[in-house]
């Protein structure tokens, strides 16, 4: 019986112990972490869509929160003023979630690019809602856009209808995001 | 996806062995003549199984409820040491045949990547717990079609005139690059 | 989240070794100690020269079985033998050292050649060709299978034919094990006579072939006083125990005897100047 | 302070953990398509196998015997995890390039291996000594096939141009039967060096050993000191 208290005694101690080490460390480099997988993960679809700025999106980045949901918005501005937001949402596509990040022209309410950060669809098919064929359709239009079938002008890539609507479903849940959040962003940068 | 489509692609396609480099110790270290291969198969087989629908639990119950995917390395190798250590005691009184005959190979999982690789490749693809305990089926019977192939080259090669040098492990691990080569040809036959 | 991620990992690790004291206790499988401390004496080598799988097959036999002899581990020798002796409380019976013996003179009886082999270069892969490439369907084939796997290099080949350095081999028994002919087999280190052929063929269809092959004609049968010697089998056999036990009073009776002696030469004891040295004395 | 030496060097050459001992294969044929990939996944090791063969020896007398190995695991699991933050913190490109590599040095060979045979058995310092020789041994052997692979296959070296112009590259060496073929031809040529250095010094050729590969037990591995 001794041996065997020991030995829960032993091996709990060295997991609370290496529990309590790694949850520290987790602490401590959580905020480097977020801003590592920001730079290298959704970076480059940020500096995408935010064309013709001078500023550093991911440094200036900022939380809101829109209906219980926080938003994390990244700012593009040139020569200090603001003059474009990113902001990341997802839609449901064909193998899971397909995270786009979208940006907005703040001051004619327009897009002005998306770009996919994240999505499981089929090789081949649907990832091409990732080719500039389907993505630069969005430059310059309004932020309600919608596909063909639904009335708007976009085209779905063919062969892909279901990638290409969770592609727009996001742009739309982003534009709600950024029509609630407009006020508190233009007061934030100014 | 397709059921079949994730079988031919985990046996033949993404070969953990041969395309995706986990497993490869016991790869060629139990190669040596077909029957341990056979016997190593089967072991890791019902290890991966059993591995994956624990962990696979473990993740959906505990680490992302309480938000701590951080620890899953921890965790998981925990899980699969414990779990290894008792299958072996529970097969040693309850089944001594099937004990005699994997018994030995048992020890030598835990430290098997492919294991533990299987658990954390199905977590990274968010594979539901079906899709998870079919692709981990299909993926230790790739490893398994791999140590058997292997077993069998090198029950061959025991017979030929191999330079000195090259004998023993340089040799196999060149017959080993040579069936990857070969498993490289299944590429494209999945989408 | 410290305290969450502490409490998982403390009741991970709980959970684990309770788990694993609960089923150490319920699926326990009584195991004699004296299994792990032969384990530990013996060296290991898992060669298989016990005729076990492994050195632990061997620990566990030569606990539970009462007549396994605790001196079968070849490649220990005989400190081994004590130290599982002194654990196992059997007496160490005189450990009978053994050599590897090959049954076969084929130089000396001048066996001709079927066809030329220029194969792989194994005896298991010309034994599978046509019966080999020497007249001789029994005879050493020279390739070395036997070479490659003897654990202590106590074997070489030298003019076609397994010479055995008698000083290495521990007798464990492996060349046999491999040798597609059976030609090699073991015998006591004390052995008397020995039989240097392996045929199972007899009369004309071994002279055709060899000039010193058994014929089977049975003399050394008949002459032997003990009956140590029999044919098993198609081949002539010496059951070593008894021809020991009888003793030199016969003067060998059997190599005497045996037709045109270079026939089937039963040869006089593997260390020869002993057997001289007891005759001077004699 | 001599033994001290003798730990530590003997893990740079003698007993090479991939080349000689062929531990550890997984990463080494994984993550070596590069050089700056071999050398990253290198120090990691080097950084779990040092700490875990420090705090291994230094607890090794109150460890129970049954959850031995679940207790060396676990220290090493959580020191494998640390890794894991640290490097997303701060090589994050290293991170995504070794994917699911970086958890799997837990169930890396070298380091259970080295927990069994020496940090279990010996002092603090003569284990650290060995872990940051094995480790060391091991960075410098994943460097050396990184950079192998990766000069052939893409001919470049830690991502630098070095081929001359036109260099067609044998995209074959960054996939996975270049790894295996290099590793061969590696040891192949490991076995010959030595047997030169045998003939030169006039002594008998050494056997050639087919190290750990023979039989991947390596946990149950106590025999090698």
């Amino acid at each position: 019986m001794k041996s065997v208290l020991h030995m829960l005694v032993v091996l709990a101690a060295i997991c609370g112990l290496s529990g309590f080490a790694l949850s520290y460390l987790k602490m401590e480099t959580a905020p480097r972490i977020e801003e590592q997988v920001l730079t290298y993960v959704q970076g480059p679809a940020i500096l995408n869509v935010l064309t013709g700025i001078d500023n550093s999106p991911i440094a200036e980045r900022r939380k809101f929160s829109v209906e219980g949901r926080s938003v994390t918005v990244f700012p593009g501005r040139k020569d200090g003023k603001l003059v474009s937001v990113a902001i990341e949402d997802s839609g449901k596509g064909f193998g899971g979630e397909v995270g786009v990040m979208v940006g907005f022209d703040v001051s004619r309410d327009t897009l002005t690019g998306i770009g996919i950060t994240t999505m499981k669809e089929t090789p081949g098919l649907g990832t091409r809602i990732a080719d500039p064929g389907f993505t630069g359709q969005f430059i310059g239009k309004p932020t309600n856009e919608k596909l063909k079938s639904q009335g708007g002008s976009i085209d779905a890539v063919s062969g892909a209808t279901i990638s290409s609507t969770g592609a727009v479903t996001a742009v739309g849940r982003a534009a709600k995001s950024y029509a609630a959040l407009k006020p508190e962003i233009l007061k934030a940068w100014q | 996806m397709d059921v079949f489509e994730l079988f031919i692609s985990a046996i033949f396609v993404n070969n953990i062995v041969l395309a995706q480099y986990l497993g490869n110790c016991p790869y060629l270290g139990c190669s040596r003549d077909k029957g341990t291969a056979i016997g190593m198969g089967f072991a890791v087989v019902f290890v991966i199984i059993m591995a994956t629908l624990c962990t696979w639990y473990m993740q959906h119950s505990v680490l992302v409820p309480f938000g701590l995917g951080y620890l899953q390395t921890i965790v998981f190798i925990l899980v699969i040491a414990g779990l290894v250590q008792f299958v072996e005691m529970f097969l040693k009184k309850m089944v001594p045949p099937l004990y005699a005959a994997l018994g030995i190979f048992l020890p030598l999982i835990t430290t098997n990547c492919a294991v533990m690789g299987v658990a954390i490749l199905v977590q990274r693809e968010e594979y539901d717990l079906v899709t998870s305990l079919l692709y981990a089926l299909a993926a230790s019977f790739g490893f398994m079609l791999a140590l058997v192939l292997m077993a069998g080259i090198r029950e061959r090669l025991e017979t030929c005139r191999v330079p000195r040098a090259m004998a023993g492990t340089p040799i196999a691990l060149i017959m080993a690059g040579l069936m990857s080569l070969a498993f490289m040809a299944f590429k494209g036959m999945t989408s | 989240m410290v305290t969450i991620s502490v409490l998982v990992l403390l009741g991970l690790g709980l959970l684990t070794a309770a788990i694993l004291a609960a089923a150490s206790r319920v699926f326990h499988v009584s195991e004699d100690p004296r299994v792990a401390a032969v384990l530990e004496a013996l060296p290991g080598a898992n060669c298989g020269g016990c005729g076990f799988a492994g050195c632990e097959g061997y620990a566990k036999a030569v606990v539970t079985d009462p007549s396994l002899p605790p001196n079968r581990c070849c490649a220990g020798g005989a400190a081994t033998a004590a130290k599982v002796s002194e654990l196992t409380g059997k007496a160490a019976a005189a450990s009978e050292a053994m050599h590897s013996f090959r049954r076969c003179n084929k130089r000396q009886g001048n066996v001709g050649l079927r066809y030329t082999y220029q194969g792989i270069p194994s005896c298991a892969a010309v034994a599978a060709l046509a019966d080999g490439a020497e007249m001789c369907s029994y005879s050493c084939l020279g390739y070395g299978d036997c070479v490659s796997s003897c654990p202590f290099d106590a074997l070489s080949i030298r003019d076609g034919l397994a010479v055995v350095d008698e000083a290495a081999c521990t007798g464990c028994g492996k060349c046999a094990e491999v040798c597609p002919r059976h030609v090699l087999e073991l015998v006591p280190s004390r052995a008397r006579v020995a039989v240097t052929c392996a045929t199972l063929d007899k009369l004309k269809a071994v002279t055709e072939v060899c000039g010193v092959g058994c014929i089977k004609c049975l003399r050394c049968v008949k002459a032997c006083p003990a009956k140590a010697v029999q044919l098993e089998n198609g081949r002539i056999q010496i059951d070593h125990e008894k021809c020991l036990a009888h003793g030199d009073s016969c003067g060998q009776a059997c190599v005497a005897s045996c037709a045109r002696k270079a026939l089937c030469s039963l040869r006089p004891v593997l260390l020869e100047p002993l057997a001289k040295a007891e005759e001077k004395t004699a | 302070m001599q033994q001290l030496v003798r730990e530590f060097t003997k893990g740079l050459w003698a007993e090479l953990p991939p080349f000689r001992l062929v531990l550890g294969l997984c990463p080494t044929l994984a993550v070596t398509k590069t050089a700056d990939n071999g050398l990253g996944m290198g120090l990691a090791v080097v950084f779990v196998l040092a700490l875990s063969n420090v705090l291994i020896s230094t607890v090794r007398h109150i460890i129970p015997k049954e959850v031995r190995i679940v207790c060396f695991i676990a220290i090493s699991a959580s020191l494998v995890v640390a890794v894991e933050l640290l490097m997303q913190a701060y090589a994050y490109p290293l991170y995504q390039q070794l994917g699911i590599f970086v958890p799997l040095i837990v169930v890396n060979c070298v380091i259970l291996g080295r927990a069994e045979a020496f940090a279990a058995k010996n002092g603090v310092l003569l284990s650290l000594a060995d872990g940051l020789g094995m480790g060391l041994g091991f960075t410098m052997s994943l460097t050396f096939l990184g950079g192998l692979r990766e000069l052939f296959g893409s001919g470049t070296l830690f991502g630098m141009p070095v081929m001359w112009e036109g260099f067609k590259p044998f995209t074959i060496m960054v996939e996975a039967p270049g790894a295996f073929i290099c590793l061969g031809l590696i040891l192949a040529g490991m076995n010959a060096l030595g047997a030169w250095q045998a003939r030169r010094k006039k002594q008998a050729v050494p056997a050639v050993s087919s190290g750990c590969a023979c039989c991947g037990g390596c946990q149950s591995c106590e025999g090698r000191k």
